[in-house]
């Protein structure tokens, strides 16, 4: 199945709104450090419902924030989420991204680089796009250490690329970015049951469960443009 | 799509400038149909209820619409 | 009184070691983003007890980490706290390093910058060490939005300079260095006593001391050297 | 002083390279006393107890040791 029709079925479903609540609990700390500027031009790569482009528009006078997505659907319905005309949406692919060179101040994505059918390329359109000095703020929770995300593959149909706090490093530079931060973010906010509550639907005993949220949380990766 | 949107765009394939047809607008600014044709390699690309579809080419037909 | 004066009474009175345990709380997650790679160079500014170096030794494989200080002291003491041969300590001033262009991977400071006698030039000597990509990590628990900081220069005989965030960054950039990230690191380590034991010596109200720590905390500027 | 630290050394009011004149080691490796001498400016820098002062010579000399 293609990026469109994953991801159409999932805005279709609600489910958009759904990862904009769990994803805001470790996003929030990640958008809180971008060094955003009045009137900077920000691009946000995969944005689902959106959420981060309104954050960052209200927290830092962000000038515009565009939305980029390969789901029409997404697109749709994030746009329909807000009402700020310099918020807006693109239908696009990360293979192949249409900003030009040097037009970005800088570029958010949560759980979505991985995606991205060829990761090394997306990270030279991203540094292609980027102004000097700018930067890519790269979150995922999908990654080589936190053993409790392997198994998403399985109930996804589009390829997902599993690299470590190592290779997303390593691929950075060789994008041609600097690499200024890498961080694991906990989540704090998610509700974690009492022991007795264990094993639940998901979680075999609460220990996986804690080890999952409040210590890999989400890793977050920081390049910037030469 | 707000017009100001244009000063960031270009063309996915060849990363060249595009150019607007509008075929309708919610006011002065809003965008809400029309078509961006690339002026290099003239591919066209169309804005849909205000959302500029810049898949490559062969991606954007990839499913029945 | 000079920064020699000042801060060689500090480390005979053993303060040293107690600003290692306060700023541990904070700096700990500031060095844990450093993305230090195995063999890299680091120079530690107002090292004090030098326990940044001998944490990023551990953690991160760093080759070699040097400690700068005004105060021969401190450099006295910081070197009887480590038998690491990698890790070394030299007495100079912020105003004019004794360091090479483009020799150093990574700069770091905890709660010293501010007592450079002139902030934007020892901004622009740390632009000139950096190699290209190197990142300075600048940490502060003294600056304009804390307001509990303000009372702070009478105790101290060297002037101090109070930044705000947004002075920060802007004077980064003035130097030529891109904003890579700026947070506010909170201190969730420090015992917080419950609100009937205040007033206590330090603090009328327990909100007071609250928004000190939890929520001002530390500000992290990181700048990335072009 | 490690000497490989001498890679990175340079003279704080100059920057220009600096020579190493050992007094005393610890071992192979670890100088403890010396000067470091500015191969531009002449100026001469000690280094006591294996640390190399290199403060600019107006504030070394700031206080009696
Ligand atoms: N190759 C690709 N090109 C563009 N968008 C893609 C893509 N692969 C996946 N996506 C989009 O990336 C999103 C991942 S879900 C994450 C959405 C949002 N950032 C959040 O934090 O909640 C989906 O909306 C999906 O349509
Ligand atoms: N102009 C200057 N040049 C070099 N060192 C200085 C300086 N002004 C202050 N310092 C040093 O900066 C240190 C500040 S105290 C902080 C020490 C340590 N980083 C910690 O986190 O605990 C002191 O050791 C002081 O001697």
């Amino acid at each position: 199945m293609s990026v469109r029709e994953e991801f159409d079925a999932w805005a279709a479903d609600g489910r958009d709104k759904g990862m904009e609540d769990r994803h805001w609990h470790t996003a929030k700390h990640a958008l809180a450090r971008m060094p955003v500027e009045p009137g900077d031009v920000v691009l946000d790569l995969g944005c689902g419902s959106g959420y981060a482009g309104r954050a960052l528009k209200e927290a830092d006078d962000a000038g515009r924030v565009y939305g980029l997505d390969g789901s029409p659907e997404m697109a749709r319905n994030a746009r329909e989420y807000t009402e700020d005309e310099d918020v807006g949406f693109v239908v696009g692919d990360f293979g192949s991204l249409p900003f030009a060179t040097d037009s970005v101040d800088h570029v958010w994505s949560m759980e979505a680089f991985y995606y991205a059918s060829d990761p090394h390329e997306t990270l030279r359109e991203v540094r292609r796009v980027l102004k000097p000095g700018g930067s890519f703020y790269c979150a995922v929770n999908y990654y080589e250490e936190n053993v409790h995300s392997h198994g998403w593959q399985d109930s996804i149909s589009v390829e997902m690329t599993r690299w470590s706090h190592d290779e997303y490093r390593e691929a950075f530079r060789d994008a041609g970015l600097y690499v200024a931060e890498q961080d694991s973010i906990p989540d704090r906010d998610i509700e974690i049951p009492d022991a007795d509550a264990f094993p639940t639907e998901n979680w075999e005993t609460r220990e996986e469960m804690v080890e999952r949220y409040r210590e890999y949380g989400t890793l977050l990766t920081v390049g910037v443009a030469p | 799509m707000k017009e100001s949107l244009m000063d960031v765009l270009c063309c996915p394939m060849d990363k060249s400038e595009l150019e607007l047809e509008v075929d309708d607008r919610a006011d002065d600014e809003e965008v809400l149909a029309g078509t961006l044709v690339c002026t290099e390699c003239g591919e066209r690309y169309p804005i849909e209820d205000g959302i500029p579809n810049l898949l490559p080419p062969d991606m954007r037909d990839d499913v029945p619409a």
